[in-house]
């Protein structure tokens, strides 16, 4: 038990008198890559919100280093060492990406990276004096990647990382992921099935709210059911 | 060359003492620079252009009339747009760049403590023409309008007699109501009258309502209001829907009725002034007339104008006595010269520099813009145990 | 020192319980007077303010812009009612010619749009001025006199204005909720991507929907006219309340600006007979801070900013 | 963004240059006259501080020169305080950041941003003024306080006497670039990038572990000290306080300076204070009822054709000579 990081337990959660959220479990242990997946509208993105605390849930607990986290300031979440990335890219467009990177390593209770590792990390060492704002998508989100490692997590949260992104920008982040596996948790949510199947990691599937199947990507990927939601049959 | 002429022709001791003590202004100067500091826009715009226009009366007479020691008065007018920074600016302007001989004006306290804070620094005379509520003193500082004590004090016997024995008032928040609180309360009280309710309102109250239903619950026998400015429209419009009968006593004036107030809405309210248009003098009838043919007939003029207008003929008799334009001896010459004012009589206590002025009662008219006189106090001399210059 | 204001009860012992019911009808129809003219000012700012992010200076110009315009009848010959018609017509040219000339070249520049408009209200402001005249202006009110109302005796012009602000409220909520153009703008609220998506005009709808709130806050001038000052200045005095009923009421809902409304409104009223208003004025906008702070969404709805 | 340091230092620098030789070519009264207008540009500066950095626009800035003021006048007025003027400008300085912690508290852990602080700061700005109307027993009411005694103080051998002209132009003088000069270079370090981070992103900047209200509340406490400052040392040379010093028009009236001179740039506010200051003396000699028409006016222009302010200019000209689009 010493190395789970963060244990979500039968969380659920009600929107009013809509049940967005049931009876989820999810047990992230340290340095652990996993994933979470499902169609348009199946409460991805708010089973990462009560994740991170930023919504508190109706029914069961979520507890990170043994801590409920629900309804801290955002800032007090970060410093515990939960790390986010959004999915709309969410860079200061007019700092430079070395400024973008800098705020983010001050954020932080002990930087470690300094910032041109940072750069070589999320290549783009070449791109450092460019406002962030005039990156194109894919390196922006990169950039963001870099700024949640900036303040050296121990649970890095994605949010559609690879959302619009080419196919070849979507295999290079998986790289970098994976090149970064093993020195801290990885939760990252998508829609984009090439990316989890590159990433190859412990997957959750999500459907209306509710745990569909979770196991090995590769169990997942082969299962009928899972096929069938995505491919809208279901 | 006038200024020679100027000092032939008054001759004497003082003219000498100024060619010896201050050559450089009389040979400086062809005329006499007053600076006038006037709220010509902002909150004050309407009184500030009858008292810019009393000032021009007087100095357009006194110019008519050989100036002062054969002297033209010559006017710096200066808009103070009604706030302390504009004030200070327009005094430190008047007295170092238009190197003015004395400077007249300013209507409410801000301004005038803004300019007295500038002038006393510099030793310049500053005359004071609007109602004051007393406190600042200074040697240079010339007040030709009436403290509270000069208004209350006669007048409460005659309320106490004539409207009643209790008074609720309705004020605006600031020093001038408070003060006159202390004086009505105090000489209200010697009567064996009592004041059963006041209240301060903040300036740009909307609703007086509160205020109304106070008034028909402690049944006073007299109200009165010290809510100035525009806000006294507000409240005179709302006291007047409420329809509240007892007598108003309200520091109103023909200006100030006539170009702010709906038609009627002053009609009946009483106010303490020492000066009303409807004094029947010879000298007042000319001061109308001649104010009304150089600004307009439907013109009215109040006690502020008039105030103003005394101040500027109180200094040209005085600076004409002295035969100097130097600060001191004017204000020696001062005190020992008299003006047939059209309030009546007037000097300045050499003991305060506060005018001994008039109190009268007036009471609007049916049209609320005009008054007539309901009770003449004489004159009164300023009591001033907070100054003595 | 200030002379203690006798409570309404030591005036007169034996009449305390008619006095009492006086003082209680007396109070809530005070404040309701100012609950409705807060809330026609408010009115339009929630439109601007709080559904459009306008943050709109010149609102209480448009009050006084209604003030004139009863002036401007009643000194030409016409009657109050005419007045009161003409009112929230001025307003609404005066709106219109605001958003279309300077409004909404700047929906995303909000800092930019208080500079300008801060500036439009000076010279709205001085252009009053220079056209009708240094001063305020006398408005007459169509009737004089009070009403008995059982209870007690009450100004009947104030009663007429609280009826009439009552309507127009019920005509607003109406308006918004019954007719295609209430649709719209409530569409284009939720959302205004997609209702350009569904093919809805925005430019069109917020330029109606300024425009109405402009004419309503107007007609809140024509009211107040023969109640209050009439003066080019005279528009900054409803302008920080009306902007504190919006926030505190919070935004998105009439029923928000209700609430925002009889929380300043009403706490006015109350404060102004216990203690010096001077105090109750900081007190109501202390509280208003107070409340900001512990509901940030509003009083009544839970709508985000 | 060096070249663009490079620029400010030179403009810097040449200010600095004239302030230097002013004194040599004015006579006392016009050394007064833009002493005044550098205390109101260095009041400028404050407010350009959490504006040009944070983007949010405090609407009620004079309520800190008020407070400023009224407490640098009640402490000189009073004899039994020893070292008036320090302790006054202390006290000042302590006042302001404490209303400003206060306030800023409830609204930026509230969070109140954009328009709604606007709003809210502008109905502080009427509270302080009305407070200082009516609370006469200790600010002297409408009519303020006068005779407030200049600067004057013997601390550790050195003594301070700022009673004559040319010593009190020196002090502010010193004091405004001083001042300038720290608040720039604070704002382009560390915090200034935070705060510019948090004016693009402020959730963004929470999560990554910066408590972004405390930055914004640090920020402004910092603006209100330097607003207090900036009253206190007026009051002691215009001599009196008085409550429209807190008042709705001042605080209009430093934004216009802040906008006319380049919101963000620091130097331009203190600049554009100065220039409106005189303008507006002079044309109200001319014609008084121009000015509110010609201030709204400006407003209006400002936003529309010179939205960066007056210093734009040279940057603008600068770029038109090298052809090409000036950076945005």
């Amino acid at each position: 038990m010493s190395d789970v990081l963060l244990q979500a337990e039968n969380v659920g959660i009600r929107f009013g008198g809509l049940q967005a959220l049931e009876a989820l479990n999810l047990t992230v242990r340290d340095k652990e890559l996993c994933c979470i997946i499902g169609p348009n509208g199946a409460g991805k993105s708010t089973f990462l919100n009560l994740l991170t605390g930023t919504l508190r849930p109706t029914s069961g607990s979520v507890r990170f280093l043994g801590h409920d986290i629900a309804g801290l300031p955002l800032h007090r979440i970060a410093r515990l060492g939960i790390a986010r990335k959004f999915q709309i890219p969410s860079v200061f467009p007019s700092l430079s990406v070395e400024d973008n990177l800098k705020v983010a390593r001050w954020g932080a209770s002990s930087p470690v990276r300094p910032v041109g590792e940072l750069l070589d990390l999320v290549a783009l060492g070449n791109r450092a004096a460019t406002l962030a704002g005039e990156l194109a998508h894919g390196q922006k989100q990169w950039l963001e990647i870099g700024m949640a490692l900036a303040i050296e997590p121990r649970l890095l949260l994605l949010d559609e990382p690879t959302a619009g992104m080419t196919p070849q920008e979507t295999l290079a982040t998986a790289e970098m992921l994976l090149r970064l596996k093993g020195e801290f948790s990885i939760v990252a949510v998508e829609h984009d099935i090439r990316f989890v199947r590159a990433l190859n990691c412990e997957t959750l599937v999500l459907h209306q709210g509710r745990r569909l199947r979770s196991g090995p990507f590769h169990d997942i990927e082969t299962d009928e059911m899972v096929r069938d939601v995505y491919l809208g049959r279901r | 060359m006038i200024s020679r002429r100027t000092i032939l022709k008054s001759g004497g001791a003082a003219a000498a003492f100024a060619m010896v003590g201050a050559p450089s202004i009389l040979r400086a100067a062809d005329t006499v620079k007053v600076g006038l500091s006037i709220p010509i826009t902002g909150l004050q715009a309407i009184l500030g252009e009858t008292l810019l226009n009393c000032y021009k009366l007087a100095a357009a007479e006194l110019n008519a009339a050989n100036g002062i020691g054969g002297r033209q008065i010559e006017l710096f007018i200066e808009d103070n747009q009604t706030t302390t920074k504009g004030s200070i600016d327009k005094a430190r302007k008047l007295i170092n760049e238009d190197k003015v001989d004395v400077v007249m004006g300013t209507i409410i306290s801000p301004e005038r403590s803004a300019t007295l804070s500038v002038t006393s620094k510099a030793k310049k005379l500053f005359f004071y023409p609007t109602n004051f509520e007393g406190g600042e003193c200074n040697r240079y500082f010339v007040a030709t309008g009436p403290i509270p004590m000069q208004q209350v004090d006669p007048m409460m016997p005659w309320v106490a007699e004539n409207l009643g024995k209790t008074i609720y008032i309705m004020a605006s928040d600031y020093a001038w109501p408070q003060k006159m609180t202390e004086a009505i309360t105090a000489a209200y009280e010697k009567t064996g009258g009592k004041i059963i309710g006041a209240d301060y309102y903040p300036f740009g109250t909307t609703d007086f309502g509160p205020a109304f239903q106070k008034i028909k619950s402690l049944k006073p026998d007299v109200v009165w209001s010290m809510v100035v400015g525009n806000d006294a429209v507000t409240q005179l419009k709302q006291y007047r829907s409420f329809d509240i009968k007892q007598p108003l006593i309200a520091p109103l004036d023909e200006v100030f009725n006539k170009d702010a107030l709906p038609p009627g809405v002053a009609a009946g309210t009483y106010a303490p002034q020492p000066y009303w248009m409807a004094l029947d003098n010879p000298v007042n009838k000319k001061f109308i007339a001649s104010f009304r043919e150089k600004f307009g007939q439907e013109k009215m003029v109040n006690g502020i104008g008039e105030a103003g207008y005394n101040g500027l003929h109180l200094y040209a008799l005085a600076a004409e006595k002295a035969g100097s334009l130097r600060d001191d001896d004017v204000l020696k010459a001062l005190p020992t010269i008299e003006f047939d004012a059209p309030q009546g009589k007037i000097r300045v206590d050499a003991s305060n520099n506060h005018t001994l002025c008039h109190s009268y009662v007036g009471k609007a008219a049916a049209d609320g813009i005009g008054y007539e006189i309901a009770k003449d106090f004489g004159t009164i001399t300023p009591v001033t145990p907070y100054c003595k210059v | 020192m200030r002379p203690k204001a006798c409570s309404p009860a030591c005036a007169n012992a034996s009449q305390v319980l008619p006095d009492t019911m006086d003082f209680v009808v007396t109070t809530l129809l005070n404040a309701l007077t100012l609950i409705s003219i807060l809330m026609l000012v408010g009115l339009g700012l929630a439109i601007s303010f709080g559904l459009m992010n306008v943050t709109n200076l010149a609102h209480g110009e448009f009050v006084t812009v209604g003030a004139f315009a009863v002036y401007f009848v009643q000194s030409v010959g016409g009657s109050f009612w005419l007045g009161l018609l003409a009112a929230p017509i001025a307003g609404a040219v005066v709106g219109c010619i605001l958003e279309f000339a300077i409004i909404r070249h700047l929906y995303s520049r909000p800092v930019s749009t208080v500079l300008a408009t801060w500036g439009v209200s000076l010279i709205l402001q001085q252009g009053l001025e220079l056209t009708f005249g240094l001063g305020a202006k006398p408005v007459t009110p169509p009737i004089e006199g009070t009403l008995d109302l059982f209870f007690t005796v009450y100004p009947a012009y104030r009663l007429i204005l609280i009826a009439i602000a009552m309507l127009t409220l019920l005509g607003v909520v109406l308006l918004i909720s019954r007719t295609s153009f209430g649709l719209d703008i409530r569409t284009v609220i939720q959302n205004r991507e997609m209702a350009e998506g569904v093919g809805i005009n925005t430019r069109r709808t917020y330029a109606i929907a300024f425009t109405f709130g402009a004419a309503i806050a107007g007609l809140a001038g024509g009211l107040v006219a023969p109640l209050a000052i009439v003066l080019p200045q005279m528009g900054v005095n409803y302008l920080a309340n009306a902007f504190f009923v919006v926030i505190v009421g919070g935004v998105g809902s009439i029923g928000g600006l209700v609430a925002g409304s009889v929380f300043v409104g009403g706490l006015t009223s109350v404060l102004n007979y216990q203690i010096s208003p001077s105090l109750a004025q900081a007190i109501v906008l202390l509280a208003a801070i107070v409340a900001v702070r512990l509901r940030p969404n509003g009083l009544f709805n839970g709508a985000s900013r | 963004m060096i070249a663009r340091d490079r620029n400010w230092l030179v403009i810097f620098a040449v200010c600095v240059t004239l302030a230097i030789v002013y004194p040599f070519f004015a006579d006392g009264y016009q050394l007064t006259v833009i002493r005044d207008a550098l205390i109101f540009g260095l009041f400028a500066a404050s407010l350009d501080f959490f504006w040009g950095r944070t983007g949010i626009l405090c609407f009620g800035h004079a309520a800190f020169f008020g407070i400023g003021g009224y407490i640098m006048a009640l402490t000189t007025l009073n004899d039994a305080i020893p070292l008036g003027s320090v302790l006054g400008i202390l006290g000042a300085i302590a006042g302001a950041a404490f209303v400003a912690a206060i306030i800023g508290y409830f609204l930026f852990f509230g969070g109140i941003r954009g328009s709604y602080f606007t709003i809210v700061t502008l109905a502080m700005g009427v509270i302080c003024q009305q407070a200082a109307v009516s609370w006469s027993s200790v600010t002297g009411g409408d009519s303020g306080l006068i005779g407030i005694p200049p600067i004057a103080f013997d601390l550790g051998g050195l003594h301070v006497d700022l009673s004559q002209d040319l010593p009190s132009y020196i002090f502010v003088a010193a004091i405004v670039a001083v001042v300038v000069l720290a608040l720039w270079s604070i704002s382009r370090g560390r915090w200034g990038m935070v705060l510019t981070a948090i004016q693009d992103n402020e959730v963004r900047v929470a999560a990554l572990g910066h408590n972004a209200p405390l930055r914004l509340l640090a920020t402004f406490v910092l603006s209100a000290a330097i607003a207090g400052l900036a009253g206190a040392l007026y009051v002691c040379m215009a001599g009196l306080v008085a409550p429209d010093l807190s008042g709705l028009l001042l605080s209009t009236e430093v934004i216009v300076w802040v906008a006319v001179g380049g919101r963000g740039t620091l130097l331009g506010p203190v600049l554009g204070a100065i220039a409106i200051q005189r303008a507006q003396q002079t044309i109200s000699s001319f014609n008084p009822s121009l000015w509110p028409l010609l201030l709204g006016c400006v407003f209006v222009i400002i936003v529309f054709v010179l939205p960066d302010g007056i210093l734009s200019i040279y940057a603008r000209l600068k770029s038109l000579f090298n052809g090409r689009r000036p950076a945005q």
